[in-house]
């Protein structure tokens, strides 16, 4: 992973935060809403473990927990939103 | 050097965890402290030494090796927590008076010789603990 | 935690000076107890994150509500300062793969930096929070919000003294291109920090 | 053995398991007083028969880990002990204490002892497995902290092993946490809150810190495996131990009058115990399953085993099992407690005790190893004990379940002697599996005198 490209990485994910915080400062609310962010938080965490903890190409076990993680928490908390919608 | 496992390093995470969980600890017991003054009915304690002396009664006839206080101690004989409320103070002068029982095959309590005012004071105990904020345990009355 | 890994670090084959592109390709960078570590912490705060969703699904109004007292703002710049955290760790292995040595040390104290600036935004907003008299007793949904951001502050705490700890051996010259293990242990552990504060923020501060 | 001063080991292993006997016996007296109420009243009622049969249990269980100590720390440091002297008059002070205490507790009426003992000096007494007179309280830190310095001392002019280092911070830690023994104030909340800071960090924190060297230090010496390898997995389990278990002491904040964020981090933390408990179970089969020699003590392998898989069911399943906050609403000081306990301090503490001296015993005596048949006698005791662990488990746990139901969940609750009635079914079978358990603690026994060939330690 050269410079540029975590350069790139961390532009993205600065990106994502904003369009986060721009959908909670407009009062977005509902299943959309929450999809949307789930779907940044899933992108933002993905980059995290591939790019910047560098668990990209080293096989499938560790990738595997840690991605495992975050979508297995990130489905859950989907789950419970969309039942008490 | 990916995937090396040094023993140095178990080390320190060893040494960091268990600082690191010592003192998350230490902060949830910090704010325990700042809350338990709502929930532990401390002002009754001031207010009447007669509960003072009802533990030091309920410690050293080893009340605990028997029953339970607040679900603590031995499950022998019944939860004593709310036990103010589920017979009253009568009830219970009386039946530490009568014992024990001697009724054959049954669980026995012996007989413990206070006097009147201990048996107060082991009453206003007893309503003291039952007073405690508790969540609202025991499920019911019979504790 | 995966036993066939601890044993694996134990096969000659795979020790340094063995390892080549095998072992590198197959183990996660830095040292494998701090994976261990990483996955009991992402384990715990799971299980919290969990019990916040299934308990909000209880209380959906409460939480709804209360949510809106928290300070999205800080929420949102403290993200950025742990991800500006994470990018600078990033860079700072980079470079020292590179053999920039000086340059991987400024990042780590970048990334230092940022962590000291999460944890005095972190200060202002719990100092309104304890002068408005919330504490952990307050209602469930400031239970959890304390509970949470507590437990994660305390190891952005850790996490920056580990990096502190990295970064002073880094000035030293500690580490190279050739040997750079510690330095990607901590790396590990602070990027850890990072991707449980980037579920975190979303769920306690903005989803509703 | 390697080092003459080990040998002090040996007086401990042996007042370790009289010990256990009384325990045991004391236990049966118990047992029978849930059936039979007016057993042996009132010579001895069933406070006396508890704190007996609790206290017995303590003592034993610390003097196995002193002699434990005293037998690894020379072969890990690979030095002498700093005083064998000291070791064997500790020895005696800790048994004449231990003597006179139950001696007090079986012949004198509690508030008596109370008042012959200084209780009124600093009041201490009276509270659960703290029942121990004020003399004896003080005897016992005096007894660790004499214990500690030996033991330090001879690490630290020796080679200092993980393994060591590990043991050392578990008895430190228990002789420290030990120190809120004397704190009891009038506010029941604190008292309970700070009491179990003995009695959770002690059993969920401090002591698998011990219980995990003893077990790493037999597994190096019946394996072979690298001392190299069996450190690190030390190392993960006690850390996770201590990040599972530091804050699992929560769960017993839920209904004592603490606040309410307890229930959640108690069950979140507690919930996590379990972990290295399976870690250990792992650890143990792995390592016997890579082990580079056959070792002649096939008991010691045997013990060490059932260690592993014990103390995850004891401490982690059946922990498990009433540890979050909804469940121990209900289950909260009922025979599901006792259960648990039962298994667990068996599973745990008692089984790695017998692994350290059924390894170190027969080296005590100038043998690597026991005759076959003396080492078939001592398994088939490990069987008979533990399997009747078992079911004394399983018989509260039914019986448990059945006065949970009874007592706080049926439609009109019955009081709670009434449901004591209802389940004397499971009390008896509890109790005819504890005979069974002093069987096997009587063919235990035996085994030691069997006698056979032999080869030379």
């Amino acid at each position: 992973m050269n410079a540029r490209q975590l350069d790139l990485i961390f532009a993205a994910l600065v990106i994502g935060t904003g369009i986060t915080w721009w959908l909670g400062e407009t009062g977005h609310a509902g299943p959309a809403a929450v999809v949307a962010i789930l779907a940044i938080a899933a992108v933002k965490g993905m980059l995290i473990i591939r790019d910047f903890m560098a668990l990209r190409g080293i096989g499938f076990f560790w990738p595997a927990m840690v991605m495992g993680w975050l979508l297995l928490v990130q489905g859950i908390i989907l789950a419970t939103y969309w039942k008490g919608h | 050097m990916a995937g090396t496992f040094t023993t140095s390093m178990a080390r320190n995470m060893f040494f960091g965890g268990t600082v690191f969980f010592l003192l998350v600890f230490l902060a949830l017991t910090f704010q325990n402290e700042q809350i338990i003054p709502q929930r532990d009915q401390r002002a009754q304690l001031d207010a009447n030494p007669a509960i003072a002396a009802g533990k030091k009664l309920w410690e050293t006839n080893q009340c605990i090796g028997c029953h339970t206080l607040l679900g603590e101690g031995a499950y022998f004989a019944p939860e004593l927590g709310n036990v103010y409320k589920r017979r009253g103070p009568e009830f219970i002068k009386a039946w530490i008076k009568t014992q024990p029982t001697n009724t054959p095959g049954r669980r026995q309590m012996p007989q413990f010789n206070f006097t009147e005012q201990q048996l107060d004071e082991l009453v206003a105990f007893l309503k003291y603990v039952s007073e405690i904020n508790t969540s609202n345990w025991p499920p019911n009355i019979e504790g | 935690m995966n036993p066939g890994q601890l044993a694996l670090a134990e096969t000659p084959a795979l020790r340094p000076g063995f390892a080549i592109g095998a072992a590198h390709s197959r183990q996660p960078p830095g040292d494998l107890a701090i994976w261990v570590f990483i996955l009991a912490e992402l384990l715990a705060f799971g299980v919290f994150f969990i019990s916040y969703a299934v308990t909000r699904l209880h209380n959906v109004a409460l939480f709804d509500a209360m949510q809106l007292t928290l300070d999205r703002n800080a929420g949102a710049l403290n993200t950025v300062l742990l991800i500006a955290g994470s990018w600078c760790v990033a860079r700072a292995v980079a470079a020292i793969k590179a053999d920039r040595r000086a340059a991987a040390a400024d990042f780590l104290l970048g990334a230092i930096a940022c962590g000291g600036g999460f944890l005095v935004v972190k200060l202002f907003e719990y100092s309104a929070k304890f002068e408005a008299g919330i504490n952990l007793a307050t209602n469930t949904f400031y239970m959890f919000y304390l509970s949470l951001t507590f437990f994660h502050f305390m190891h952005v705490i850790l996490g920056m003294v580990i990096l502190l700890a990295v970064w002073l051996k880094a000035r030293h010259g500690a580490y190279s291109a050739a040997e750079h293990h510690g330095m990607e242990t901590g790396a590990s552990y602070w990027h850890m920090v990072d991707l449980v504060w980037l579920v975190l923020f979303p769920l306690v501060y903005v989803m509703r | 053995m390697q080092y003459k001063s080990q040998a002090v080991a040996r007086l401990y292993f042996i007042a370790a398991i009289g010990l256990f006997v009384a325990q045991i016996l004391f236990g049966l007296i118990m047992g029978l007083q849930y059936v039979v109420g007016d057993f042996l009243f009132p010579a001895i009622p069933f406070n006396v028969a508890r704190m007996v049969h609790t206290n017995a249990l303590i003592v034993w269980l610390l003097m196995g880990f002193m002699g434990a100590a005293y037998y690894m720390v020379p072969e890990e440091s690979e030095t002498e002990l700093f005083s064998p002297k000291l070791a064997v008059l500790m020895f005696w002070v800790f048994l004449a204490a231990a003597a006179l205490t139950v001696l007090g507790y079986l012949l004198v009426p509690y508030a008596g002892l109370a008042k012959m003992t200084g209780n009124d000096l600093l009041p201490t007494m009276g509270r659960e497995f703290l029942e121990q007179p004020l003399p004896t309280k003080v005897g016992i830190v005096v007894v660790a902290l004499v214990f500690l310095f030996n033991i330090t001392m001879t690490v630290l002019k020796g080679k200092k092993t993980a393994i060591s280092l590990v043991l050392l911070l578990g008895l430190w830690g228990l002789a420290l946490f030990f120190l809120f023994s004397f704190y009891n104030p009038d506010n029941v909340v604190k008292d309970k809150f700070y009491w179990w800071w003995v009695v959770h960090l002690w059993v969920e924190g401090v002591w698998e810190l011990i219980l995990g060297a003893i077990l790493a230090f037999v597994l190096i010496k019946v394996t072979g495996v690298d001392r190299e390898v069996i450190e690190k997995w030390l190392y993960v389990i006690v850390t996770l131990t201590l990040i599972t278990g530091i804050i699992g002491t929560g769960h017993h904040y839920y209904w004592i009058g603490t606040p309410e964020y307890w229930q959640w981090w108690g069950s979140i933390f507690s919930a996590l115990e379990p972990i290295p408990f399976f870690a250990m179970t792992l650890f143990a089969f792995n390592m016997v399953n890579r082990r580079r020699r056959e070792h002649p003590n096939k008991a010691a392998t045997l013990w060490a085993l059932g260690t592993g898989v014990m103390s995850f069911l004891g401490a982690g399943v059946w922990g498990f099992l009433h540890t979050l906050a909804p469940v121990n609403f209900y289950t909260h000081g009922t025979q599901i407690t006792a259960a648990h306990g039962h298994m667990a301090f068996y599973g745990a503490y008692v089984m790695v005790v017998l692994t350290m001296i059924s390894y170190a015993m027969p080296i005590l005596r100038g043998r690597a190893a026991n005759p076959g048949k003396a080492q078939v006698a001592e398994m088939w005791a490990f069987w008979l004990m533990t399997v009747s662990i078992v079911f004394i488990t399983l018989f509260l746990t039914a019986a448990g379940i059945l006065q949970i139901w009874l007592q706080r969940v049926a439609a009109t609750p019955m009081s709670f002697m009434d449901a004591q009635d209802q389940v004397a079914l499971f009390y008896w079978m509890r109790e005819w599996a504890g005979v069974v358990f002093l069987t096997g603690l009587v063919v235990y026994i035996t085994s030691f005198f069997v006698k056979g060939e032999t080869a030379k330690a």
